[in-house]
C-alpha cells in the first residue's frame, strides 16, 4: 500500500468531496492564498476557486456561526479552525448554535458542518496556544468529535465526517501532521463511534486516541519486550465513545489504562473511566488507571513542556501501579 | 462603496417625515400603490393580540421561561417581512413571535409552542426564545444576544452559493450591537457581499439599559455601517409603510447583487424587556410618548380618515384575530405535552 | 441564627467587601440601575455610586477581559454574567486569559477577580440559557471554582472568594437564589477547597454540590426511612476539589454514589468518579456510581425538563444498582 | 464628541507629509525641541539587531514555537513608548519584541525568554509571545487575536480608578479588527472615558490576508472610530519623530481626563509573519518598495545630512547595540532551563 502523510490523508479527504460533492466548500483564515497554516489546502484555491476555498478575516465567531447557517441551508462546509486553541472565541457558536439548533427547533435543522483543528501540544506554543478542546466539545450533545493517529484513520474519518448530518469536529494533532502511514487506493470510510482495536493482546488494555498513540504503542512495545501482552485501542471517535469496545477488551484482559495526551483532568478520559468503571467493574482485577497530561498550563521551555506531557514511561508507570505489571 | 446615508437618502427622508406623524409613509406615493392596507393591519393586531394573551398566560403560568413581548414593535417586523418571498430566510431573535407571526407562521402552532406542547412549533422543546418554521424559511429564535447574525450570514452565503436571488433577513436590537460578533458578522457579510438584510431594531434599550448608558457614539447606529461599507438607512419604526417602503429598496438592491443592507427602524417596547423586569430604569412618561404612536392604533386610524378602508373593516379584522388568538390559546391549552421519550429525539440527525 | 435568602446572604458578602476594601468594584450587565437580573446588587448602586458599580454594555468579553486587566493592576474586580451560559462568548478570555496569566508570566501577574453568574437548568429557559459550565471552568488550571448550596455557605464562600488572589466563579444556582437558610451574625469564611459533611452516616456516601444537595438530601431521608444510614458531602469547591474527605468518608461507608445536578457526561463527577476507584478501589464495596442530567440539550417543556434533570429516585435507583441498598 | 479626523488635524497632516519622505517629522519645529534622536535611533537599531539574532537563533533551533519579527515597524513601537512614564503600562500581542525592548526590557532577560531559560522574563515559561515585566509595567506579550485590547483596557480602569493621570498604551494590527473582542473594547473604553491609548500598528496584512481580501471599509482604521466617539489619527509608521509627535498629542489629552484616543500607524513587516512564513501571497516588489523607508536606515541618515549627529556617533551606537545582542545570545544560551519542579510553580497564587 502507498505510504503518505497525515496531512496529504486530510487533503485527499478534502479534495475528493470538492470534487464529487458541489454543496461542499471550505472557509478559514489564510487557506487559500496562503495554502493554509499546515498546508493542509495548499494549491485547493487554484483548483476549487474563491468561492469554494474561502479565505475568511480573523473572526471566528462570524464565519464558524456562518458554517452553521450554510449548512442550516443544505450547504456543507468544512470550517478551519487554524487552532483548536482558537475554538474558544467562538465556543458560543458551537456549543449554543451548532450543538442545539437541531434540538431546540424539534428537529427541523440539521447542521451538516466539519470543524477542522489541529491540536495539542508539543511544540513550545505556550500556555495559550497548546490546547486541546476536544475534550470539553466532546461532551456536548448535538455534535461529533472525531480524532485521528494515522494517515489510514484521518480519510476515513474525514469521509464520514462530511457525510455526516450534523455537526462534526476533526481534532487534528498537530504534532502528526507529518506522521506517515499506508493508505489503499480503493474507497473506504471509518465509521464514526467505533473503535480500532490496533493490537491484540491479552493481559491488558491501554485505551488512547490522536497523539496519544505513541505513548501508548511505546509502552506496549516494552510491555511486550517484558513478556506482558497488552491489547491497546484507539478511540478515533470522541463522542460518541465505543464503550462497548472498551469493554470487551477489558473483559479479556481484566486490567485496563486509560491514556490521555491533554491534560489528564476532566476530559474524555475522566469520563471513559468513571463510565469503565461502574460497567466493567467484575471483570477488572484493580481500578481503571488513568494518565494524561500534567494538569498545569503549557510551559513554553522545551525540558518542561516534554515533561508535562504524557510519555510511554507515564503510561508504564500506572500499568505497575495499577496491576503490577 | 457608497456611504450610508447618502446612499438611502430617499429612505432617510421618508423617515424623517414619519417621525413627527407617525403614518407619514401614508403620503399620496404609496396610498395609490397596490399596498394590501387591511393585510398590513391584520398582521399587526394579530401580534398585538398574540402578545397580550402570552401575557395573561404567563400570569396563569402555562406560558414559562423568559417571555419577551412584541407590543409596540409590531410596525418593524410586519412592515419588513411583508416585501419577502417564499425563498427568502427570516431570522430573530429571542423577541421573535412578532416575526414568527408576520411570516406567517401558524397560529396555533405558535401558541402552543409558548405553552411547550407537542403540537408546538419546535414540539414543545424550544419555547419562547426559540420558534422556528424550517419550512416557512423562518430560522429561529435565538437566544444568545447577537448569536444569530452569522447564521443569517450562513444562510445569505449558501443562497448567494446557489446563484439564486433570494436574501435573508435577520433582525436584532440595539444591544446586540455591543456584541463583538455584531461587528465580526457585518465585515464578514460586506467582503462577501452577501445577500443579507441586517435589520436594527433600535427600541432604545437592551433590557435595563438605555443606550446612552452603554455606548459611547449616540443612539443612530446606522453611520457606523461606513466602517464595513454597507448602505444603511434610518427608517421610522412606527411607521409600517415607511418601513415596508425603505425595506423594499434594500431588498431590491440585495436582489441586484448589491451585497449586505441595514436598516435602523426606531421603535419602542411599550411593556418591559421580559415578564420579570419592573422597569425601575425608565419614567413613564417616555412610554406614554412613545404610546401616543402606537401603529396599531395609528395605522387604521389614518387609513380610515384617508377613506382607504371603512370603520367596519377594521372591525371585522379585530373579530377575527381575537377569535382566532382566543382559538389559538384554546388549541393550545388542549394540546399534549410531548412525551418523555422525545427527550431522546432530535439530538442528532 | 437569623434566616435569609441565598440571594441575600451573596448580597451581604458583596456589600461587605465594598464597605471594607476600597479596591473591590462590581461590573456587569444591568447589576446598577436595573438592580441586577436576580436582584442580588439591587441597592448598590445608590449606595456605592457608579464608579464602584458598574453597568457594562452587552459586552461579555470586554468587560471581563478589563476586569482581568484592573485585577492585574491590583483592584478586586467582581464580575458578573447575567448567565452562566452567557461565559461562553467569553471563554477565550476566562481560559486563556485569566487563568493563564500568572504562568505565562512566570508568576508576575495575579489576577484577584471573582466571577459570579446563575447557573443551571429548571426554570424552562430552554437549550441554549440552561448549562452549567461550572463543570468545564473546574478543568482549568490557574482558577478555582465554587457553589455553595445554601445561604450559609454562599456567605463563606463568597468572602473567600474576594479574598482570594486568584480568578474564582462563584457559581450561583440559579433555583437556589430564593432558598432559605441560617447564617450567623458573626463573622466567618469557608476556605476554598474543603467539603463539608453536612450529614454522618455509616453506609453510603452520596457526594454532590450546589442545587444537586436538593435530590441528594431527598434521597438520603428517603434511604434513612429504609434504615440506611447516609453520609452526605457538600463539595462547596469544584475546584480544587476535596478529594481527602471524600475518600476518608469512603474507607468509613464502603459506598458512593456522585451526583451532579448538571448533564451526567464529563465535568466534575467523572473527574471525580475517575480518581476515586483510582484512590478508594481497596475500600469500596462496588463501583463508583455516577447519577446526573440526561445526556441532551436542555429542552423547554417542564415535563421533559424535569425528567431531564436529575432527582431522588435517580440517586435512589443508582443506590440500589451499584449497591443494593 | 469630537469626531476622529477633525479633531486630530495637526497629527493626520504630519502624517500626510510623512507618507513621501519617510521622515518629515524631522522639520525645524521638531528638530529644535530637545527630543533625543540618539537614543531613538539605539532603540530602533537595538530591536532590529536583536530580531535578526532572534530569527539566526530560531534556524539553530536555539528558539522555538511561532517567533514573529518587528523587523520593519521599529519606528512605531520605539516612537509611541519613548512619550510614556514609568508608571504607564504597555500592553502588546504575539510580535512584542520590539515593544519589551523599547519600554526598557532588559535585552539579556528578554533573549534567555525565547530561549526558554530560567533566566527569563517569564523564567522560561511564555517564550516569544509571552514576554512580561510587570515591574517596567510592561504587561505583555499576548498570542490570542486581540485578546489583550480589554486587558488593556481594565489596567487603564485601574488607573482611572485610582485617580491618577496614568495611562495604558496598547498595540495591535490591522488583523485584530476582524475580531468582535476589538469593537467591544473601543466601546467600553469610550463609554467609560477610560486612559488607554489603542495604537493600531497596520502593517497591511494579517498573515497571509492583504486587508483588501477581508475587510469591506479599505485599508484605514481611523475613521471607523467615530462610532464610538473616539478621537482618532493616522501617522506614519515608518517616521519615528511623526509617531512620536502624534502619540504626544494622544497622550496629553488622555492625562487631561479625554478618555480613550486611537492612533493608526500605517507600517509594515519586511519579513513573512513568523518564521514559517513562505510569503506565497505578496510580491517581493511591494516589500521593497517599504523597505526603502526603513526606519532604522532613513532615520540616522536624515540625522547626519542635517547635522544633529555624526556618523561616529551612529556608528559608536551601532557598535555598542552588537555587542549588546552578542552579549544577549551568550547570556541566554549560558542560561541554564528552568528545573522541572518549576512546572507545578506559578499555577495558582
Ligand atoms: C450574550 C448574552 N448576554 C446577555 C444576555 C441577556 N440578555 C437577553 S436580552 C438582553 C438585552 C438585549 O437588548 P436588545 O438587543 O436591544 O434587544 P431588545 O430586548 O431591546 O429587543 C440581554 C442583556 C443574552 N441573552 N446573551
Ligand atoms: C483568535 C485568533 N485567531 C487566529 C490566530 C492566528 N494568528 C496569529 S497572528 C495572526 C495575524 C494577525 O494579524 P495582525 O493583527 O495584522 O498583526 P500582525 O501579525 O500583522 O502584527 C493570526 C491569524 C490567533 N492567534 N488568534
Ligand atoms: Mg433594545
Ligand atoms: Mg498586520
Amino acid at each position: 500500500m502507498p505510504e503518505i502523510l497525515l496531512r496529504e490523508a486530510l487533503k485527499r479527504g478534502l479534495e475528493e468531496a470538492l470534487e464529487s460533492d458541489p454543496r461542499v466548500f471550505m472557509m478559514g483564515e489564510d487557506i487559500g492564498e496562503y495554502g493554509g497554516a499546515y498546508a493542509v489546502t495548499d494549491g485547493f484555491l487554484k483548483k476549487f476557486g474563491p468561492e469554494r476555498i474561502k479565505d475568511t478575516p480573523i473572526s471566528e465567531q462570524a464565519f464558524l456561526g456562518a458554517g452553521i447557517g450554510a449548512a442550516a441551508a443544505g450547504l456543507r462546509p468544512i470550517v478551519e479552525f487554524m487552532s483548536i486553541s482558537f475554538t474558544l472565541v467562538a465556543f458560543d457558536q458551537i456549543v449554543n448554535m451548532a450543538a442545539n439548533l437541531r434540538y431546540m427547533s424539534g428537529g427541523q435543522i440539521s447542521v451538516p458542518m466539519v470543524i477542522r483543528a489541529p491540536t495539542g501540544a508539543g511544540v513550545q506554543l505556550g500556555a495559550t496556544h497548546s490546547q486541546s478542546f476536544e475534550t470539553w466539545l466532546a461532551e456536548v450533545p448535538g455534535m461529533k468529535v472525531v480524532c485521528p493517529s494515522n494517515p489510514y484513520d484521518a480519510l476515513g474519518l474525514m469521509r464520514s465526517a462530511i457525510k455526516d448530518n450534523n455537526p462534526v469536529l476533526v481534532a487534528e494533532p498537530a504534532l502528526l501532521y507529518g506522521a506517515k502511514g499506508e493508505v489503499p487506493d480503493e474507497y473506504y470510510e471509518i465509521e464514526i463511534g467505533k473503535a480500532d482495536v490496533t493490537r491484540e493482546g491479552s493481559d491488558i488494555t491501554l485505551v488512547s486516541y490522536g497523539y496519544g498513540m505513541r505513548p501508548v504503542n511505546d509502552a506496549a512495545d516494552k510491555l511486550a519486550s517484558r513478556g506482558v501482552s497488552a491489547e491497546v485501542l484507539d478511540l478515533r471517535s470522541l463522542s460518541p465513545v465505543d464503550m462497548d469496545a472498551i469493554v470487551a477488551s477489558v473483559q479479556k484482559t481484566n486490567r485496563v489504562v486509560v491514556v490521555d495526551n491533554a491534560r489528564r483532568r476532566g476530559g474524555v478520559m475522566a469520563e471513559i473511566a468513571a463510565d469503565l468503571q461502574e460497567r466493567a467493574s467484575e471483570w477488572l482485577d484493580g481500578p481503571v488507571m488513568r494518565v494524561g497530561s500534567i494538569d498545569v498550563p503549557w510551559p513554553y521551555n522545551r525540558g518542561l513542556e516534554r515533561e508535562v506531557l504524557v510519555d510511554a514511561d507515564n503510561v508504564l508507570t500506572a500499568v505497575a501501579d495499577g496491576y503490577g505489571l | 462603496m457608497a456611504s450610508s446615508t447618502k446612499s438611502n437618502s430617499k429612505t432617510a427622508k421618508s423617515s424623517k417625515n414619519g417621525k413627527k406623524s407617525g403614518t407619514a409613509g401614508l403620503d399620496e406615493s404609496v396610498v395609490t400603490s397596490k399596498v394590501d392596507h387591511l393585510e398590513l393591519f391584520r398582521q399587526m393586531f394579530l401580534i398585538r393580540q398574540f402578545e397580550i394573551a402570552c401575557g395573561e398566560n404567563y400570569s396563569k403560568g402555562l406560558i414559562r421561561g423568559f417571555l419577551h413581548l412584541y407590543i409596540g414593535q409590531e410596525a418593524t417586523g410586519v412592515g419588513a417581512i411583508s416585501t419577502l418571498r417564499e425563498d427568502d430566510y427570516v431570522v430573530s431573535h429571542y423577541r421573535d413571535h412578532g416575526h414568527a407571526l408576520a411570516r406567517g407562521l401558524d397560529v396555533n402552532r405558535s401558541m402552543a409552542e409558548l405553552f411547550g406542547r407537542a403540537t408546538g412549533t419546535s414540539k414543545g422543546k424550544g419555547g419562547s426564545m426559540h420558534l422556528f418554521d424550517a419550512a416557512k424559511g423562518f430560522m429561529g429564535g435565538h437566544a444568545i444576544v447577537a448569536g444569530q447574525l452569522p447564521l443569517a450570514a450562513g444562510l445569505a452565503l449558501a443562497q448567494q452559493y446557489n446563484k439564486t436571488d433570494a436574501l435573508t433577513i435577520c433582525f436584532f436590537g440595539d444591544g446586540s450591537t455591543n456584541q463583538g460578533i455584531y461587528h465580526e458578522t457585518m465585515n464578514l457579510a460586506a467582503v462577501w457581499k452577501l445577500p443579507v438584510l441586517f435589520f436594527l431594531e433600535n427600541n432604545m434599550y437592551g433590557m435595563g439599559s438605555s443606550i446612552e448608558r452603554v455606548r459611547a457614539g449616540g443612539i443612530d447606529f446606522y453611520p457606523g455601517m461606513a466602517t464595513y461599507g454597507i448602505p444603511a438607512a434610518e427608517v421610522d419604526g412606527m411607521d409600517v409603510l415607511a418601513v415596508k417602503e425603505a425595506t423594499e429598496i434594500a431588498v431590491e438592491r440585495i436582489r441586484d447583487g448589491e451585497g449586505p443592507q441595514f436598516i435602523e427602524a426606531k421603535t419602542f417596547r411599550f411593556s418591559g424587556h421580559s415578564l420579570a423586569d419592573g422597569q425601575k430604569y425608565r419614567g413613564q412618561d417616555e412610554v406614554k410618548e412613545w404610546e401616543e404612536r402606537d401603529p396599531v392604533a395609528t395605522f387604521p386610524a389614518q387609513l380610515i380618515k384617508r377613506g382607504l378602508v371603512t370603520s367596519d373593516q377594521i372591525d371585522e379584522i379585530k373579530t377575527e384575530v381575537n377569535e382566532a388568538v382566543a382559538k389559538a390559546v384554546e388549541f393550545a391549552e388542549q394540546s399534549p405535552d410531548p412525551d418523555l421519550p422525545e427527550i431522546y429525539n432530535d439530538v442528532l440527525a
